[in-house]
């Protein structure tokens, strides 16, 4: 049903995916049972006449029993939580595999600039490739992003990759994707930048590796040669 | 313990004195030092800021549903008009709606009533502190009116973009939006001083710590959550003007500043501001599904020790907010494991008040149907918090609709739900009227359902990669699919619905303000102070200043031939 | 305006306004230590505002400092005189204490024209923003405090409200302790 | 109303011992000195000592015998111990981010620059000449082509042609500076006026946005140059 409502095309993404699954088992069962338990005592204790309301003052142990078993038992699913949590951000956030490329994603009011190394694999030699709205990468390569803004913070996000992060000017932050599938897909800003906030989208082309190519042959020769 | 009765000896209610205060319309309603006043004037002036929240939500959402179209009582939503709206809309309904209302309102009302004493200790001080409130709210208004419009840089006003007047736009509502937040502060840190200090000291002979009404200790430890809070944020917001009006370089990067600071000193006061509200709410709730279940709390200590216990984590959990906004990726790890730890005694609480309601003797009255519909919807709001505190899926949901629907799904109970459970309970008390049952009932029946089917939809916009503060999708191709386009128009057609049904509980309110049934002292049979005082009660509420005999919740007791037992009945 | 009774009940056995005043002492310490706070994480991190801070004027801030410990004891003082229940020597007291706010006020208005003058403005970097505003800040709670001791003294003069001689005597020391800190925050750490 | 007849309660916290307050003045004044003093040694770690461990030492006597914690209910001292023990939370939470300027995967760039800039140039500089004369270090002055290429083109192309890849969305569209008739109704000062204070302030579209706080005075005009040569 996820799937559906949008793909999942980076390698990290049905870990994530995963994640909340599990999330969506564990806290869908206690939400289920204090639910039921909720409507089930509505129906079962509804006032009828003659009938008296039960003294309890919850502060015996037998009693007590009642929230102490589930509170302990919320706990347990919480440490489930907190483990598939820690290892899903520890690998998409706080671990770098090593990269097959790095780009430069520049976040300015309201346009995404996204700077390939080109065919030397090299940023900053004069055979960078500068696009705006429009990220082409290649399908199974590893990219590391330099993500950097150039006036306000602006978020870098692409749903189908699960991917987020906060571009704050200032700041380059690195981080890494790598697409499993070939196709377009919308990379948006996230976070609010001003009045254009609601233009600032881009593209993301995934392409295959002869695709990719193409392209950057395509876009060297297009290149003027550049100053520095 | 004292003998309650010998140390009210000396305590005389100063008749005379009290009665001086009946003079005209101004001084009675507008410079009054009652608290009883003061409440109504916080009351009504969160009612007056929610509609106009209400209108604005009205006009974004149907931008939302229609993109471009002519929004019908407010024109075409132009970008900036919907961040405008969509800033603004945040902003008053947290601090000109919800704190007023819960925290201001009950609080000035219920704390003297219901701990048993004629006002608060500095009278005057609470006048202030409402003038103060009054006075920002008027700002925020006039914000709207100045060159440029109202700010529209969202409620969370991050810098660089709030911070300089070229990337918002807005030099002149940036600034006022700024100062009416922060006076806003300065009046409810007046008011939580008054409020903790009454509870403290001023409690009638034999309310000890443990017979203190629920809610009033919600409201105690709200006010204090706040007091410890916000002071670094005030500080924050000095240094944000003056990064606006004289152009330092605080959270300017490009001058040594560092926006990150920002976020944090917000989110610092941010995320216990949620229980700030959570809190007094959860307290309404109590007293009213105790009362209406005729049944006694279940485990009064097990609760007061969540309510700390919540107060104090909360303020080991405000990075969650900023989990990728820049922060460290290591600091994440501790944020998710102190956020996940909160859930507990979130959880605990949401269990005592199902244990509350199991073998009790349900009546369903309006103010019942509402403390219900509270626990259903918060449950709600709850559970998807987990998704947001867990680091891993927060990368995916940060700043999606997913988030919009989880704190309605908080703040909507909270704000709504919990005020008007509170309203239709203490509506006797505070009018001495009746309210109409019947048109009470379709109130909620018309408030419950559509708010579910306004944010359940959005839960799944959010799931589908929805991004927030977007005045029209049709600039992202996958966003903009028909299925989503959907989605939100029934979020849209069901918030009109909701609006709508308002309509019936104004009519309801205002009726019964003047037209209601005359209320009886303790028209439901309740235990706590408040209701043995007249309806309504006179300025210095009691004729006898009470002394307490025993917990507000002794409903159903055995041995006794009432179902219920008040406080200041003498074994 | 007649007390209601509420302001005279004492179920905490510590009078009502005292406990207000330390109730305001709370929420005045996050104030001043979010923004101290802050100015540290920055202090630290920029190790070239040492040399802004070489342009301070330790003199006048250490000098500052003996007028506000000398004022906080005259506050005491009268404190100690209002209990004995000699309202006339309290005022007195009281006001060598508003004259000491008054001493500290002018030494800042000079110390910061000087700086001004030689171009160290609030909007010259993150130093003299911070150093303007939390001295500036903290100046405001100096003038509000002589405000009040100004009443109180009033007050005391009569014999009146004795008992607030103590309560602003203690918001006295707290903004004497807030002083205390900002002196080797702003003047001495270079 | 006098207070004679209330608060039985506050006279009885009252009467208590005092201390000798002139004494304890003398103790402050001494240690005042040592702070002050302490500096002038020039050992960084004593000056620390000094300056903020005296002055912890004065905050205590202080909190102790003027403001009377020492005979306070105690949970006065706890409720001010936990409003400062926040703080320190506080500062915790945020110092990793703003103290520090580099952590994990990430780099503040503007802060490492501003820190170099400013102990490299420090020495007899005063206040007055930096005030105002810092250009951003994320942006060093750079030609007009490429100030261009990073903040125009995005919207109004790489030729300036208004077919940036951004215009797709824009209504109205961004303007085409290589058109003649765009230039017919517009001179230079014009320009200067729509880049430092944005599309807004001469009536048009707001989304183009201001850059006044972005270029100087010197920039802006060479931009200007360089989008009235685009013109065809």
């Amino acid at each position: 049903m996820f799937e559906s409502l949008i793909p999942r095309v980076s390698t990290f993404a049905s870990d994530i995916d995963g994640l909340i699954i599990l999330i969506a088992v564990l806290v869908g069962f206690w939400f289920l049972v204090a639910q039921g338990v909720f409507f089930w005592s509505l129906f079962r204790f509804r006032h009828r006449d003659g009938q008296r309301a039960r003294y309890i003052t919850g502060e015996e142990p037998s009693e007590k029993r009642w929230i102490t078993i589930p509170h302990a038992l919320v706990l347990v699913c919480d440490v489930f939580i907190v483990v598939g949590a820690i290892r899903v951000w520890v690998e998409v956030k706080q671990t770098l595999p090593p990269p097959d490329a790095t780009v430069r994603v520049i976040a300015q009011q309201w346009a995404w600039t996204f700077i390939d190394p080109g065919q030397d694999g090299k940023l900053d030699t004069s055979d960078d490739i500068r696009t705006v709205d429009e990220m082409h990468i290649q399908v199974g390569s590893l990219y590391h992003y330099k993500l950097l803004s150039r006036d306000v913070v602006h978020s870098f996000s692409i749903p189908s990759f699960r991917l987020k992060h906060d571009a704050i000017p200032g700041r380059e932050i690195i981080g890494w994707f790598k697409a499993t599938k070939t196709g377009v897909y919308d990379i948006q800003c996230n976070e609010i930048c001003g009045i254009g906030h609601g233009i600032m989208g881009a593209r993301l082309y995934i392409e295959s590796k002869d695709e990719h190519d193409a392209w950057l042959r395509k876009m060297s020769a297009a290149q003027t040669p550049r100053s520095q | 313990m004292a003998e309650p009765a010998s140390a009210l000896a000396h305590e005389k209610p100063h008749a005379a004195a009290h009665a001086a205060h009946d003079e005209g319309f101004v001084k009675k309603y507008l410079l009054s030092t009652d608290h009883k006043i003061i409440a109504m004037q916080y009351l009504f002036t969160g009612m007056l800021m929610a509609l106009i929240g209400g209108y604005f939500a009205y006009g974004f959402r149907m931008q939302l549903a229609f993109p471009g179209a002519h929004v019908p009582g407010y024109g075409v939503v132009s970008p900036a008009q919907y961040l405008m709206l969509v800033t603004n809309h945040g902003t008053i309904m947290i601090f000109w709606v919800a704190m007023p209302v819960l925290i201001a309102a009950f609080g000035n009302y219920l704390i003297p009533l219901m701990i048993g004493c004629d006002d608060m200790v500095f009278p005057r001080l609470n006048r202030l502190s409402y003038q103060l409130f009054l006075l920002s709210a008027l700002i925020l208004i006039a914000s709207f009116f100045v060159p440029n419009g109202a700010f529209s840089g969202a409620w969370t006003a991050y810098p660089p973009l709030s911070a300089n007047a070229a990337y918002n736009l807005t030099p002149w509502g940036a600034s006022l939006w700024l100062i009416a937040v922060a006076l806003e502060f300065v009046a409810f840190l007046l008011g939580g001083i008054n409020f903790v200090t009454t509870v403290m000291n001023s409690r009638a002979p034999g309310m000890t710590a443990m017979r203190i009404p629920m809610v009033v200790w919600m409201i105690v430890i709200a006010s204090i959550l706040f007091m410890a809070s916000v002071g670094p944020l005030v500080a924050g917001a000095v240094l944000l003007l003056f990064d606006q009006l004289l152009h330092t370089h605080i959270y300017d990067p490009a001058h040594g500043g560092d926006p990150l600071l920002w976020q944090h000193l917000f989110w610092f006061f941010g995320h216990p501001e949620v229980y700030v509200v959570l809190l007094p709410a959860m307290g309404i709730v109590a007293e009213v599904i105790t009362v209406f279940s005729r049944k006694k709390l279940f485990a009064y200590k097990t609760i007061l020790y969540t309510a700390i216990a919540t107060g104090v984590i909360s303020f080991f959990v405000w990075a969650h907010h900023q989990f990728v906004a820049g922060i460290d990726p290591r600091m994440a790890n501790i944020f998710t494991v102190t956020t996940l730890i909160i859930s507990v005694p979130i959880a605990e609480m949401i269990f005592v008040y199902l244990a509350t309601l199991v073998g009790g003797s349900i009546r369903f009255t309006t103010p019942m149907l509402w403390g219900l519909g509270f626990i259903f919807a918060f449950l709600i709001g709850g559970v998807t918090g987990i998704f947001l505190g867990s680091s891993g899926s927060d990368i995916y949901f940060h700043d999606t609709y997913f988030v919009v629907a989880h704190f309605h799904y908080t703040f909507f109970p909270i704000a709504f739900i919990g005020s008007f459970a509170g309203i239709t309970y203490w509506f006797p008390k505070m009018f001495g009227r009746m309210m109409n049952e019947t048109l009470g009932k379709i109130h909620f029946w018309g408030t419950i359902i559509p708010v579910n089917l306004i944010f359940l939809p959005l839960f799944m916009a959010g799931l589908a990669g929805d991004h927030r503060r977007i005045y029209s999708y049709m600039n992202f191709p996958d966003s903009a699919r028909p299925m989503l386009q959907n989605l939100r128009i029934t979020a849209t057609v069901a918030l009109i619905v909701l609006l709508a049904f308002q309509l019936v509980f104004l009519y309801n309110f205002i009726t019964s303000l003047f037209r209601g049934r005359k209320a009886d002292v303790n028209p439901w049979r309740a235990n706590t102070l408040e209701w043995t005082a007249a309806s309504p009660p006179p300025h210095g509420n009691f004729v006898e200043m009470p002394a307490v005999y025993r917990g507000p919740y002794e409903y159903s007791a055995p041995g006794r031939d009432d179902d219920f037992w008040p406080q200041n009945i003498p074994a | 305006m007649q007390k209601p009774i509420a302001t005279l009940r004492s179920a905490t056995g510590i009078p009502t306004g005292r406990l207000a005043i330390w109730w305001v002492i709370a929420s005045e310490i996050v104030i001043f230590g979010g923004l101290l706070a802050s100015y540290i994480m920055h202090r630290i991190g920029h190790p070239e505002w040492g040399g802004y801070a070489a342009h301070t004027n330790t003199v006048a801030g250490a000098f500052n400092t003996l007028v506000l410990l000398s004022s906080s004891l005259s506050a005491v003082l009268a404190h100690q005189a209002a209990e004995g229940g000699d309202g006339p020597k309290a005022a007195r007291l009281l006001r060598l204490t508003v004259l000491g706010g008054a001493i500290f006020l002018c030494v800042k208005g000079l110390e910061w024209t000087h700086e001004i003058r030689e171009g160290f403005t609030l909007t010259a970097n993150g130093f003299w923003t911070f150093y303007y505003t939390a001295a500036g800040l903290h100046g405001l709670h100096v003038l509000a405090g002589m405000i009040i001791l100004l009443f109180v003294a009033a007050d005391a003069q009569r014999n009146r409200e004795l008992q607030r001689v103590e309560l602003i005597g203690i918001y006295w020391h707290f903004v004497d302790i807030v002083w205390i800190f900002l002196f080797p925050l702003l003047y001495i750490a270079k | 109303m006098s207070t004679a007849h209330s608060e039985p309660e506050h006279a009885n916290a009252q009467l208590h011992a005092h201390p000798n307050y002139i004494q304890i003045w003398g103790i402050l004044v001494a240690l005042l000195v040592v702070s002050v003093c302490g500096p002038m040694l020039g050992i960084k770690a004593v000056t620390l000592i000094t300056a903020f461990g005296i002055a912890l030492v004065k905050a205590y006597l202080v909190a102790k015998n003027f403001m009377h914690l020492n005979i306070e209910r105690s949970y006065i001292v706890f409720l001010l111990v936990t409003a400062v023990g926040l703080m320190v939370l506080m500062f915790g939470g945020v110092a990793g981010d703003v103290m520090d300027h580099q952590g994990r995967n990430w780099r503040n760039l503007a802060a490492q620059e501003e820190v170099n800039r400013a102990l490299a140039g420090v020495a007899g500089e005063s206040g007055a000449e930096q005030k105002g004369s810092t250009p951003g270090p994320a942006q060093p002055v750079a030609g007009a082509e490429e100030n261009f290429k990073i903040v125009c083109s995005p919207c109004h192309g790489e030729k300036g042609d208004g077919k940036g890849a951004a215009a797709v969305a824009l209504t109205p569209k961004p303007a085409n500076f290589t058109d003649p008739e765009f230039w017919q109704t517009r001179d230079k000062a014009h320009i200067e006026k729509v880049i430092t204070l944005g599309g807004a302030a001469v009536g048009k579209s707001p989304l183009m946005a201001p850059f006044g706080s972005r270029f100087s005075a010197a920039e802006i005009s060479a931009l200007a140059d360089y989008l009235m040569r685009l013109k065809q």
